[in-house]
């Protein structure tokens, strides 16, 4: 790389973040190339590689986090094509800090977690060489400069996905999954690079600071009579000042549209939201220390980090699509959630209505909040991811242990764990809290936070607009369901293997330190102190201040919305409690003074048994149904599409395009044969015919 | 009777002037004799003698005809008239009679090497007389300007090759192709004469260049002209084998003995063009000549030609077939040269027509080679046979890029320096019939390929399952002189300038 | 001596060397070639190393701007009429030959290496293979059309024997099929070239002239000369140039090879032997665009700038159309020479956007694949020597039987479907932006370019799924099993640097971009000019 | 009294029916008497024209040659017949017919 430019002044703190992104990477090349295929030394490596960069993100996130001075940006000049100087730089602002601590205190329990998770596998010292490489395409992505070089750590995070959920390659499944997720990211990619054509074409640079930060190009760029203009290009001075550059860039109105549909296109495909959604659940294949970590936390969330990159970009009505779809999708998947009995897939579904949760709240223009949300999900559906597999580790161990046929993912196995792994169930429920938005939990900040201000922001619009809030809210009721069926189902009643065979002992036990530390340590960090003092009112989140704040409008809704999430929370809770769990009639009568209550209840309890239930199940089903036929098999009926369209395209080859060539060849070869007949070997034929044609040609010449 | 003697004196004078340029016709008379007594002397055992004798006259011949090049120099405007404007001498025609004495000599060295040939009953010595004979008759042919010497040169050399091509009287084939052979050439030399006669007729006088010649013709009624013309068409047609006069070529190219092939496809080809372009000057040097459209005959037969001869040699199995239809391409190809009345047409043709005759040469010796040494009359006898021999085969192989027109052989260059003339014409006068040529020329050229490939994809791409044995063995100087004439193609090709025949 | 003729004709020496010797001498036959093109591999990369950079050494255009020029007179030939005959021995780099040249030597030597399994006729073998190396490395040199044209000719003739005698079942199909579908075109260049020479005049002597530079000059052009720029002449109705630049771009499209010209390709592919099919995909298809780069585009900018849109359709046809291909193939080496057809088309789209982006893309794409097709087609002959067998179907889990095979494979497919970090990203992600900036070809070219990349991830996905993952099972049971080896020492040794290349071009561009971009800005700016 | 023409319309003739004989007999000889009778029509011009060439009689003179030269043509040309009598044990032409194609 070339010289510097010199254009930030305190350097060394990008350059700490640099180093924080790379460490990763030596430690996995490292491990790739030198140690041996299962060594216990390599876990030791990512892992300190990754502790080391927590320090680094944490040190580096102390200064810079709203410390109000201009963001840092400090870039090389990577190779020079034409006359454009393409950069490789980082820029350090809230929203980047932000994410490098996210991911590294994420990422640092599920190293911890993978080494006993992993044990014994014969490619144990792979993994982590994986594992470490995801990290280092991760944290790059969320402090690069400019959107090339955010295209490229974008498709390595894909990669390194497709490596980990493909990682037990015997598998069919998992290597069909894989195959699956990359095709669909690639969708993704696709779009991404679309956009990043059109927005170059139009502007001339790649720089995110130029297009979203202090240059501002994208807000200034607007749309007038089928023209997308901007006020003029600019080139970044010896000093690092932006300064405008004389020509205007102006193209068709299409050109923008096109853009944004690529970066929705994107977004949808990382952040599995409809209809780009399936990889996910398939991704569960992976190992559960990987879903947890990308496939909950932080790879998903690129697409909304993304989102909250090029926000400056998008146009009114462009956001509201993007609200829809991620309502949409946040509804669809909370409801399907209702119905798996595989634990990681439960998990999963409730991943991409969250997800969606966030990208409706990008497009209702609670920026900060819905980042706040990705920041307090990561934490507890990573949680949860781990728990799970604690539990599918322990029921597989039961299920070898008693040559058992079950999947030790199904939870209709389960049940009764609460007294066996007691650390499990109580991280687990604080997580479901959390999940389901419950006071004190830092669930409950940022899940409201979404909620008003998408009902702030139906309200002064026509009335089509509430079905947004209107669905979120469902949507939130429903989450509260499924979670609370899960834990209900998981840890309560008795172990229902004991239907399969009655005399198992269904001992389990929790893992050792390394299992349950990470899950206790994000724990603590899904409750409210590690965001706000203030466990009730999300505006006093720093983490939302620190990333602008939100417009201070005093509405209903901040009294109203978290009333009613959690007054009607505790009732489908206690609902899911009573279909679950059923000795609850007994406890009923002991408290006489909630007797009318619970018979209030049980009637609620049939009508919901009866109609609700039943209903919300249907749909559920219906839902499961389309999504697993309609959805997947409209990809693959793409994908047949696509091997038709090729079988023809063959076939075109082989009998057209060539058929021309043997064609002209033929006739060739037909004309010598005709001429050829002349040769009979009689020289009077010969004679005549020369005369013939003599005559002929000499009558023809002078009579006509 | 008196009336003619005052003129007596001066033709006798011009008579004596002439002899000195006449001196290479005259010593290869004076060789014909030789090499015919020496036959008759020695009998059986002269063959190598009368061989021996005949290229060392050659050679002389040559000296001669290089020394004519100082005389012309000598002379004004570079040319001269022998025997009352019998003959005429222009570089051009020194240099056309160069390359036939060049050529000739080949051919007579390579004779004797035809197993085939070799084998006949009786030895080969009157062949070479037969040989000089011709060659003298060559010699007159490029130099005729008068409807006279024409038609004499021409007899003289069909006479000739008709015995040379029956020589062989003990196979079917040879005798059959012979029948063919005179039949044709004297139907057409006897149309010719017909023709000849007509032209007398319109035109009063036998002299080419006469000063009334092509004035009376262009007064006379032109469609009776034309017809006159057409006829004497017929006569050098049948010597250039171009369509529709190409129909003895195949049957009599198989059948004849494979040096007279080589004979017959390079000596009396190149002749007849120079006689073409003595025929043509008078008609092009006069201004308003309109009765017979000499481009559009010519690029019509000349794209004809190409046509036919390449179209039709993509069927054929027998080397030496599948080489006579492709010669008459290149008669095709050389036409269009001819076709540009151009000083820069002649020469282009020169060139083209020396590469070309030395690689058929090449080509019909190493068929003859593989006869000697495999007995491989047929393409499918080649099966396989590179590998085994690989020497003659690259050599091949070579041979036929040149024959095809491929880069970094003399063929190429012959077809750029034809093309460049020919384009040279368009360019100034945009005649539909000269693009037409062209186009169908490069056509062609790729058409050509379908056939040629054919002989190196047999010799190394096809096996054969059962090797035949070659019992029979060959004479290494075929080989040594087909590796020259190689690498003569190859040198021609990277340094054409060293062959470009500077003519003025 | 000048360098470039050393590197040009350094190989015939050993060539004669070879066929000297007696026939029995196997190795030494191959470590003499494998010597003569390391010893390329060291000129070009002094040459690379010494090439002078700046705007002062673009070229392109300009003759004085050339590097390591050897000019001298080689053919006079007196036409009469038109003066002599002018066709010089001429010889330079600029930016646009500079990398392909190194490119290409290194590509040779991979085939030098790969050509040790084979087992017939060394002697010949060898000697065609260095005598195709000379024409190779000579097209890339030279800078006079005719010297340009012979090397180009003299291609064909080692090619046609070294499928049609080593190849596989369908040889003489392939090798002929080949022969005439180049030959066809280049008849017609010859034509074409002939025009140009006679439009053309040499200021300095007068006479006409086949350099290329001082075609692309108009003012060189006689007044109302066939291809005279002023002189708006017409052929069959269509202005002539127009119909120049249809008939050399036909040429060169063959060898590209672009839709609808491509059919030879895939036979001569799967037909050829393992180091041709490296040479074919590696080197001969960039002397397709490098063609049309310098010749087309440089003799007949006006006409290319006009044209833009059907050059540009052309590419992103065969984008798709390679790639849907790719498909619905089985045959391993067969599914690769298609997928050769999609990644070339993205060099027209970049050549079609007329921008310095796509230009430089366009270069970079050449460069990339001609390093992982040889990488790819390597790999498929490592398979090949083991099982005879290509079929994809037949294999399944070789993951877990050839551990190093299998990166070294995924290297491969994922560099070449364009994973960031490769070569190939750089290069298609610019033709593409390219195209999108490009003011010469529509939007949605550029985003049907962009789904190409999509179809290229699934079929090497798919590839990889089917053929290497899952549990083992092989159409030869356990014949094959023992027969199937890991990669050995010297394959390793050949397959690593490639792997490096494309890693190294990835992550520093530079190398490429910093000695190609004077002349992408001086060709773009040239083109624009007209 | 004869004019030009009348010699000149029994040369056509003479010509015509040759090549008459020439196409339509199945005799190698006959085929020789045809070509003799157009080479006939041809010296029969010749020396009819030669009559009006003032200069000098170059008409009569070719004549001449060209009755030699036929003479020494056909010479040949029975000789060839001969052998291919000897190799086929016939003469026409249309029988000999090994090479073609």
């Amino acid at each position: 790389m070339e010289a510097a430019i010199p254009y930030t002044t305190n350097e060394n703190i990008a350059l700490l973040a640099l180093l924080a992104v790379l460490l990763p990477l030596v430690a996995g090349i490292g491990n790739a190339l030198f140690l041996p295929k299962q060594s216990k030394l390599s876990a030791w490596v990512s892992t300190i590689a990754i502790l080391i960069s927590l320090a680094l993100a944490v040190d580096v996130f102390a200064r810079v986090w709203s410390q109000h001075t201009a963001s840092i940006h400090l870039q090389y000049l990577w190779f020079t094509i034409g006359q454009t100087q393409i950069v490789a730089g980082v820029w350090l602002n809230n929203l980047s800090v932000l994410m490098l601590l996210l991911v590294c205190i994420i990422a640092l329990p599920v190293h911890i977690y993978s080494m006993a998770y992993m044990k014994g596998d014969e490619r144990y010292t792979r993994y982590f060489a994986y594992l470490s490489l995801f990290c280092f395409a991760m944290l790059g992505l969320v402090i690069v400069d400019n959107l090339i070089l955010v295209y490229l750590f974008w498709e390595l995070v894909g990669f390194a996905s497709y490596l980990l959920i493909g990682f037990w390659f015997t598998r069919d499944k998992a290597v069909q999954a894989n195959k699956k997720a990359f095709i669909m990211n690639r969708i993704g990619d696709v779009g991404l690079m679309i956009a990043i054509g059109i927005i170059y074409a139009m502007f001339h640079t790649f720089d995110l600071d130029l297009l979203f930060g202090r240059g501002n190009l994208a807000a200034q760029s607007h749309i007038q009579s089928g023209l997308w203009t901007t006020i003029g290009h600019y080139t970044i001075n010896a000093l690092g000042v932006p300064i405008a550059s004389s020509s205007a860039g102006q193209l068709p109105a299409y050109c923008y549209y096109i853009m944004c549909a690529g970066i929705i296109l994107a977004v949808a495909a990382k952040s599995a939201q409809f209809p780009l959604h399936t990889w996910l659940p398939d991704a569960m294949e992976g190992p559960t220390s990987v879903s947890a970590l990308i496939h909950a936390a932080t790879m998903v969330a690129a697409g909304i980090f993304l989102l909250g990159r090029v926000y400056p970009m998008f146009t009114p009505d462009v956001l509201t699509i993007i609200a829809a779809i991620g309502c949409f999708t946040a509804f669809m998947a909370a409801t399907i959630a209702l119905t798996q009995n595989d634990l990681k897939r439960i998990l999963a579904y409730s991943t991409i209505s969250q997800l969606g949760f966030m990208v409706m709240g990008m497009g209702v223009g609670a920026y900060s909040s819905s980042l706040f949300h990705l920041a307090t999900h990561a934490f507890f559906k990573c949680l949860l991811f781990l728990s799970a597999g604690v539990i599918i580790h322990e029921m597989s161990h039961l299920k070898h242990k008693h040559h058992l046929d079950i999947d030790p993912q199904s939870i209709l196995h389960m049940g009764g764990l609460r007294k066996l792994m007691p650390v499990t169930f109580i991280t687990c429920s604080i997580a479901a809290l959390a999940l389901i938005g419950f006071p004190l939990t830092s669930g409950y900040l940022s899940k409201d936070g979404i909620l008003i201000q998408a009902f702030e922001w139906s309200q002064d619009k026509s009335w089509a607009y509430i079905i947004i809030p209107i669905g979120a809210l469902l949507t939130s009721l429903l989450t509260t369901f499924y979670i609370a069926r899960l834990i209900f189902k998981v840890f309560f009643g008795q172990s229902r293997l004991r239907h399969i065979d009655a005399n198992i002992e269904p001992e389990a036990h929790e893992g050792d330190w390394r299992l349950s530390v990470p899950m206790v340590m994000l724990a603590a960090c899904s409750l409210f102190p590690l965001f706000s003092f203030n466990p009730l009112e999300y505006k006093h989140a720093w983490l939302v201040n620190g990333l602008g704040g939100v417009l201070d409008l005093e509405s209903s809704y901040h009294i109203l919305v978290p009333v009613v999430i959690n007054g009607v929370g505790l009732l489908v809770i206690y609902l899911a409690y009573a279909v679950y769990v059923k000795q609850n009639v007994h406890w009923l009568k002991q408290k006489g003074l909630l007797f009318n209550l619970s018979f209030n209840q049980w009637y609620i309890d049939t009508f919901y048994n009866g109609v609700i239930v039943k209903l919300v199940l249907f749909i559920g089903k219906v839902l499961y149904w389309f999504d697993q036929h309609i959805l997947d098999g409209f990809v693959n009926a793409l994908a047949a599409i696509g091997i038709a369209l090729s079988k023809v395209s063959a076939w075109f080859d082989r009998y057209i395009i060539d058929g021309i060539l043997h064609l002209i060849t033929d006739i060739v070869k037909q004309a010598g044969n005709f001429i050829r007949g002349f040769q009979t070997g009689r020289v009077q034929n010969y004679l005549f015919t020369m005369l013939f044609i003599i005559l002929v040609v000499y009558v023809l010449k002078t009579f006509i | 009777m008196h009336e003619l003697l005052p003129s007596i004196p001066a033709q006798l004078k011009s008579i004596i002037d002439s002899l000195g340029y006449f001196m290479p016709e005259l010593i290869l008379s004076l060789l014909f004799i030789l090499v015919f007594v020496t036959d008759l002397i020695f009998g059986k055992t002269s063959e190598w003698l009368c061989r021996t004798i005949s290229i060392a006259g050659l050679i002389f011949v040559i000296y001669k005809v290089l020394w004519q090049l100082v005389l012309l120099i000598n002379t004004k405007q570079g040319a001269a008239y022998l025997f009352g404007e019998m003959l005429q001498l222009h570089r051009t025609e020194v240099f056309f009679k160069l390359i036939i004495d060049v050529i000739a000599i080949i051919i007579l060295l390579y004779i004797p090497w035809d197993k085939a040939l070799r084998a006949h009953f009786k030895d080969l010595s009157d062949l070479y007389s037969i040989i000089i004979a011709s060659i003298l008759g060559l010699h007159i042919m490029i130099m005729a300007v008068n409807l006279l010497s024409i038609y004499v040169a021409i007899e003289m050399v069909s006479i000739a090759s008709y015995l040379m091509v029956a020589y062989r009287s003990d196979t079917p084939v040879t005798t059959e192709a012979g029948m063919k052979y005179v039949l044709f050439g004297a139907v057409s030399s006897a149309i010719m004469l017909y023709g000849i006669s007509l032209l007398y007729g319109f035109s009063g006088s036998l002299d080419l260049n006469g000063p009334t010649f092509v004035y009376n013709l262009s007064i006379a009624n032109p469609i009776s002209v034309s017809l006159a013309i057409a006829l004497v068409m017929v006569g050098i047609g049948f010597k250039l084998s171009f369509v529709p006069m190409h129909f003895w070529v195949p049957d009599v190219y198989q059948g004849a003995a494979t040096p007279v092939t080589a004979y017959l496809s390079t000596l009396p080809k190149i002749a007849a063009f120079g006689l073409f372009i003595n025929f043509l000057h008078p008609f092009l040097a006069y201004g308003n000549w309109s009765a017979f459209d000499f481009r559009l005959f010519l690029s019509a037969i000349g794209i004809i030609t190409m046509i036919v001869g390449n179209l039709a040699a993509i069927w054929q199995t027998n080397i030496k077939r599948m080489l006579a239809y492709s010669s008459i391409g290149h008669t095709g190809f050389a036409l269009m040269a001819l076709a540009t009345f151009s000083q820069q047409g002649v020469s282009a043709l020169l060139f083209y027509l020396l590469v070309y005759a030395v690689a058929n040469i090449g080509a019909l010796m190493l068929t003859s080679h593989f006869v000697n040494k495999i007995g491989a009359h047929d393409l499918d006898s080649y099966k396989g046979v590179g590998l085994r021999y690989p020497l003659p085969s690259v050599c091949f192989v070579i041979i036929l890029i040149s024959l095809a027109g491929l880069p970094i052989s003399a063929g190429f260059n012959g077809k750029i320096m034809v093309f460049s003339s020919v384009y040279q014409i368009y360019d100034a006068n945009h005649n539909i019939w000269l693009l037409a040529l062209m186009i169908t020329g490069a056509a062609t050229t790729v058409i050509s390929l379908f056939y040629y490939i054919k002989i190196p994809l047999y010799l190394f791409l096809k096996k054969n399952e059962h090797h035949a044995e070659d019992q029979l063995s060959t004479h290494q100087y075929l080989l040594i002189s087909v590796c020259l004439i190689s690498l003569f193609v190859l040198i021609a090709g990277i340094f054409p300038q060293f062959f470009n025949i500077p003519i003025n | 001596m000048n360098i470039l003729t050393l590197l040009i004709f350094s190989p015939i020496l050993f060539g004669i060397i070879i066929l000297m010797l007696p026939t029995g001498y196997r190795n030494i036959f191959r470590y003499l070639t494998l010597f003569a093109t390391l010893l390329q591999l060291g000129l070009s990369i002094w040459l690379y190393l010494n090439f002078k950079t700046g705007a002062g050494f673009a070229g392109v255009a300009n003759e004085s701007q050339y590097q390591f020029v050897e000019k001298l007179h080689w053919i006079g030939l007196n036409l009469g009429g038109m003066g002599r005959m002018q066709i010089d021995y001429f010889v330079g780099v600029d930016g646009i030959s500079i990398m392909l040249l190194l490119m290409s030597s290194i590509v040779m030597v991979i085939a030098a290496v790969s050509s040790w399994e084979l087992n017939k006729n060394h002697k010949g073998y060898f000697a065609l293979f260095l005598l195709l190396d000379v024409a190779i490395t000579g097209v890339f040199c030279s800078l006079d059309f005719f010297l340009f044209y012979i090397f180009y000719e003299l291609m064909l003739l080692p090619l046609y024997f070294l499928i049609g005698i080593w190849g596989g079942v369908r040889r003489e199909y392939a090798a002929i099929k080949f022969f005439l579908y180049t030959l066809f075109g280049s008849v017609f260049m010859l034509l074409v070239m002939v025009g140009l020479y006679f439009s053309v005049k040499d200021p300095a002597t007068g006479n006409h002239t086949f350099s290329i530079i001082q075609m692309m000059n108009p003012a060189n052009y006689d007044t109302n000369s066939i291809f005279g720029l002023l002189s708006h002449r017409l052929l069959f109705g269509i202005p002539a140039r127009t119909v120049g630049f249809i008939v050399l771009f036909i040429a060169f499209a063959i060898k590209v090879p672009v839709v609808p010209f491509h059919t030879w390709l895939p036979d001569a592919h799967v037909e050829a032997p393992t180091p041709v099919s490296i040479i074919l995909a590696g080197v001969l298809l960039k002397v397709g665009g490098y063609g049309i780069i310098r010749i087309c585009l440089g003799i007949f900018p006006e006409v290319a700038l006009h044209g833009a849109f059907w050059i540009g359709l052309l590419g992103v046809i065969s984008i798709l159309y390679g790639a849907l291909n790719a498909l619905a193939q089985r045959d391993l080496k067969r599914l690769i020479a298609f997928s050769s057809i999609s990644h070339m088309g993205f060099v027209l789209l970049g050549i079609a956007s007329n921008t310095a982006e796509g230009m430089s893309g366009a270069m970079m794409q050449m460069v990339s694949h001609g390093f992982l097709s040889s990488m790819l087609f390597y790999l498929v002959g490592v398979i090949y020597i083991r099982v005879h067998d290509r079929d994809i179907y037949s294999f399944r889990g070789l993951g877990t039987l050839l551990p190093k095979y299998t990166v070294f494979i995924m290297i491969a497919f994922f560099a070449s479907l364009g994973l960031p970090g490769f070569s190939a990203f750089i290069a298609e992600a610019f033709s593409l932006v390219g195209a999108f900036n490009s003011k010469t070809i529509p939007v949605w070219m550029a985003v049907c370019g962009s789904v190409g990349i999509l179809l290229s991830a699934a079929y090497f996905l798919w590839t990889l799924q089917r053929m290497f993952f899952g549990e083992t099972r092989l159409k030869g049971g356990e014949i094959w099993k023992l027969a199937l080896t890991d990669v050995g020492k010297r394959e390793t040794l050949a397959l690593v640097p490639l792997a490096l290349l494309t890693l190294a071009l990835g992550i520093m561009p530079s190398l490429v971009f910093d000695k190609i971009n004077d002349s992408v800005l001086a060709l773009i700016q040239f083109i624009q000019v007209k | 009294m004869i004019t030009l023409s009348n010699f000149l319309l029994i040369g056509a003739g003479l010509f015509c029916i040759g090549i008459y004989i020439i196409l339509s007999k199945r005799n190698a000889i006959q085929i020789l008497i045809g070509i003799e009778l157009i080479i006939n029509s041809a010296i029969l011009n010749l020396v009819a024209f030669g009559k009006y060439d003032k200069v000098n009689n170059a008409g009569q003179a070719f004549a001449l040659f060209g009755i030699v030269l036929a003479a020494a043509a056909v010479a040949v040309a029975l000789a060839i017949i001969l052998n291919v009598y000897r190799q086929y044990k016939t003469i026409d032409p249309s029988k000999v017919e090994k090479l073609k194609g």
